[in-house]
């Protein structure tokens, strides 16, 4: 098991707010969070991608995880919500700000697309609607084997009843399919009070259908291997990023063994069932 | 795996009967082999009047921990791990893909000592490599003072003493026939009201109340004062032996019909319990045993842990 | 390819007026069934009820469905439905209760199974017959009576029920 | 579930291993709310939790009997008791519970054990300052 991470903190305006967010996550034992930023693209008007507020903007001192003496790490993280196939902009160079792609697809084509091609590190799953389709092995496996990780949020189901009904439903769905391979909860809190506990956050993916394994993986190592794809990716395509620890290369040599742990065995293991 | 919800999540408790004059009772060997006790409660009926560990946690981060039989033992993620290149082995706790890694060095071997080959490997792999950065927790042990000293001297350190708590409690309800011949209830009920008089919860209950339906296992009987004392901090085997030598002691002067229960929690974040056993945690890392005394010498040794752990000796 | 695996529950659906189960359709027994599992199993119930359940057939002759869940919760679901009182169709309560007659993997094994204990209950009806036409017409439905695939389309109303096995 | 490990007529020595056999868990709780100055009553925080637990239960969830064995009325904790077969329902609908009469709220839960004991031994919340 590696250290809990949230990878959804929505993005807000008011500093104040977002500043207490970070804190009360640094206070449940969460030593690494993702600040996301959602971008609906329309097809009326031309939007700008929203540029990340650096952390040095929003607090001068990041609090200390609770129990530990290190303090939290923040991250930047984009989400595209995808109803079209051209509101993803491969080559944006906007992207590259961020350190967490994902992506929401609203249909069955943009799913496939979003699980067997595009450059990502994360396939968000609608929770506050009926799911829109069927998820079918085929894209699921191959986001599988490409290390792309599908992510639900609890907090919309801490809100509204109907919106409970169908985080549960469509993350029962999609445990069915992936058989809680590559799946991580995250919170997609606005506010504090909606954020949980990691073990809390593990026992209420056992609701979800995952395993007792699987359920605190998908709070840790998942996520983790969520960040490693995300700072490979940048590499991968040949560009040179500057990071700030010298810890990284050893990290980078590892990530590939890692997810490349699944293809052969599992495949194999998948068709049988 | 959407219909196991009503599932018992795992947890082990083994229950001993013996006694201090069995000549083949365990004892002292169980006792040694809880090496990081972090706290120890006592309940004494009728009396009105208790090495090291890192700061980290071992589902998520790298734990060591060193036992006084020169043991080391590093859990650690496969990162750090493969950084560190000594051999180990994959924790038992992995889940899908082995993600830790359990590193066990016999520091009393040769090749263990200050220059020798093993040792240069994994002073090269920790000091230039991995350079992992924790607080550890050190307990003093009389008469290692000097050596204790100069590594202290390199370090950052602050002296805790252990914190010791004590309450007296009244009017409280406790099974009867708590003599050594049959312990009245079952193991479970038993530890549940020895929690309940440690944590203060009345059992003055009945099974239709709406609050809470918690009740002293039947037959009950009533005592009129106790005490609890607890000690917290990192704690060794050898003053939990001295502790039982005073309680035994206490026991054979007391009038008859008289016990004493001695409650010692492990920490929760140990690389290893029971002996060099792994350790884990899963939703909680509990590892205690509890101790009820008897003057006749006859004991009860209750040995819990929770669901990332191996079965007690 | 795999397979989704479901659950089909063959019930019988008791009113005291027969007359009055010509008033029931899918959606009616449907929104019961789903009524009665959210409140029996709150939210999460009806989250999974939301998932592959259907009702894929309904007698409104002879009172008898076949309800399709998925295999992983189908001991859940089932458990509401002993809570089923009545069934709300077309502004009207029709009071009645589900009783389980068989739980089957396919359609098929349903359908198997609906045909012999239709046969067993024309046996309990002929000696009851009051004139010998009627009885020879129950005798000739018993006759009837048998699953093959050639004499599909005879005994009309118990196998019209699409044989989906692929699901 | 029960294992008999050795039987002795003649000695004391008894050993016998409890396998899943805890017949409950224990909870230690908080519950933090918006308005910190709120004020609930035992009663009220059990009833609470019944709400909780029909809403995402239903009359099944409702039904499960669970004791609030200890609260404090100043800092919103407590210590709850659960059948184990229990513990995810009861822990998930504390989870997703939000709102406390229409104030945002959340339930902080800090230890869960199979032993009381174990709840008042937790080396997680050593201080050393």
């Amino acid at each position: 098991m590696s250290v809990f991470m949230d990878l959804n903190l929505s993005f807000c305006a008011d500093k104040s707010r977002l500043r207490s967010l970070i804190e009360t996550a640094a206070h449940l034992g969460f030593s690494t969070v993702a600040v996301n930023y959602t971008f609906e693209p329309t097809a009326k008007k031309k939007q700008e991608i929203p540029a990340p507020m650096p952390i040095t903007d929003l607090m001068d001192q990041l609090p200390v995880v609770q129990g530990r003496s290190r303090p939290i790490r923040v991250l930047n993280r984009l989400t595209v919500v995808m109803s079209d196939s051209s509101h993803f902009r491969p080559t944006a160079p906007e992207y590259r700000r961020f350190d967490l792609l994902a992506v929401q697809p609203t249909s069955e084509k943009l799913f496939h697309v979003a699980c067997m091609t595009l450059d990502i590190d994360i396939i968000c799953i609608t929770v506050t609607e009926k799911l829109p389709f069927f998820f079918k092995r085929a894209p699921i496996n191959g986001a599988v084997e490409r290390g792309v990780m599908f992510e639900v949020s609890y907090a919309a189901a801490i809100r509204d009843a109907t919106m409970r009904r169908y985080t549960i439903a469509n993350a029962t769905s999609l445990m069915e399919t992936c058989k809680g391979k590559n799946v991580i909860l995250s919170s997609a809190a606005e506010k504090p009070l909606e954020l949980r506990g990691p073990y809390d956050i593990t026992n209420l993916g056992l609701l979800f259908g995952l395993s007792d394994g699987d359920s605190k993986e998908a709070v840790s190592s998942t996520c983790r291997s969520a960040v490693l794809h995300a700072e490979t990716r940048w590499t991968a395509s040949g560009i040179i990023r500057t990071t700030k620890t010298c810890s990284v290369t050893p990290i980078q040599q590892e990530a590939p063994p890692e997810e490349s742990d699944a293809p052969a065995a599992k495949k194999a293991k998948l068709e049988d069932e | 795996m959407t219909t196991d919800l009503d599932q018992n999540p795992r947890s082990l408790l083994v229950s001993e009967r013996s006694s201090f004059r069995d000549l083949k009772n365990r004892i002292s060997s169980q006792v040694e082999q809880l090496h990081l006790n972090y706290k120890v409660s006592l309940l004494l009926p009728e009396y009105s009047f208790d090495r090291s560990v890192p700061r980290t946690r071992i589902d998520e981060d790298n734990c060591v921990s060193l036992t006084p039989k020169g043991h080391l033992t590093l859990s650690l993620d496969k990162d750090s791990f493969e950084v560190l290149g000594v051999e180990g082995k994959p924790s038992r706790f992995n889940h899908r893909v082995k993600k830790r890694f359990v590193v066990s060095v016999d520091l009393t071997d040769s090749c263990m000592a200050p220059g020798g080959r093993g040792y240069l490997r994994l002073l090269a792999g920790l000091k230039s490599r991995l350079r992992l950065k924790m607080d550890f927790l050190l307990s003093h042990h009389p008469g290692g003072g000097a050596s204790l000293q100069t590594l202290l001297s390199r370090h950052d350190w602050s002296e805790h003493r252990p914190e010791v708590s004590r309450h007296t409690l009244t009017h409280l309800s406790c099974p009867a026939l708590l003599t050594s011949d049959l312990l009245s209830c079952d193991p479970h009920s038993f530890l549940e009201w020895l929690g309940a008089a440690h944590a203060h919860i009345s059992c003055g209950n009945t099974s239709s109340s709406f609050l809470s339906s918690l009740v002293c296992p039947e037959p009950k009987t009533a005592l009129s004062r106790a005490l609890s004392v607890s000690v917290c901090g990192l704690l060794l085997p050898q003053d939990i032996h001295r502790l039982l030598q005073q309680i035994r002691v206490y026991l054979e002067e007391s009038h008859l019909e008289s016990w004493a229960c001695l409650t010692v929690h492990g920490f929760v974040d140990s690389p290893v319990s029971w002996g060099a056993n792994e350790h884990g945690v899963l939703r909680g890392g509990e590892n205690f045993y509890s101790l009820l005394m008897f003057h006749d010498d006859v004991y009860y040794l209750h040995q819990a842990t929770g669901a990332h752990d191996t079965c007690p000796p | 390819m795999v397979r989704v695996k479901s659950r089909y529950l063959l019930c019988e659906i008791n009113v005291p007026d027969r007359s009055r189960l010509f008033l029931l359709d899918d959606r009616a027994v449907a929104a019961a069934v789903k009524a009665a599992v959210a409140r029996m199993h709150g939210d999460y119930g009806a989250a999974l009820c939301s998932i592959r359940f259907s009702v894929k057939y309904l007698n409104a002759h002879t009172g008898i469905v076949f309800l399709r869940f998925p295999k992983k919760c189908y001991r859940l679901l089932w458990s509401a439905l002993p809570f089923i009182t009545c069934i709300e169709t077309r502004g009207q309560k029709i009071e009645c209760f589900l009783n389980c007659l068989h739980v089957g993997g396919t359609i098929r094994t349903c359908q198997k199974f609906l045909v012999k204990y239709n046969t067993q209950q024309l046996h309990r009806m002929l000696p009851k017959c009051k004139s010998e036409e009627e009885r020879s017409q129950v005798r000739e439905a018993i006759l009837k009576c048998c699953l093959t695939r050639g004499n599909k389309q005879e005994f009309g109303e118990e196998s019209d029920s699409e044989d989906d096995e692929e699901q | 579930m029960r294992r008999e490990d050795e039987t002795d007529e003649t000695s004391v020595f008894r050993r016998v291993v409890l396998k899943n056999a805890s017949p409950y868990h224990y909870m230690k709780i908080c519950l933090v709310l918006d308005d910190e100055s709120t004020k609930l009553s035992a009663v009220d925080l059990k009833l609470f939790i019944l709400t909780g637990l029909k809403n995402l239960f239903g009359e099944v969830g409702a039904a499960i009997s669970f004791d609030l064995l200890k609260y404090d009325e100043d800092t919103l904790s407590g210590l709850l008791r659960v059948p184990s077969r229990s513990l995810v329902k009861l822990w998930s609908s504390l989870t997703l519970l939000g709102f406390y009469q229409n104030q945002a709220c959340a339930f902080r839960v800090l230890q869960v054990s199979p032993y009381l004991l174990s709840l008042t031994g937790n080396s997680r919340e050593l201080k050393l300052d």
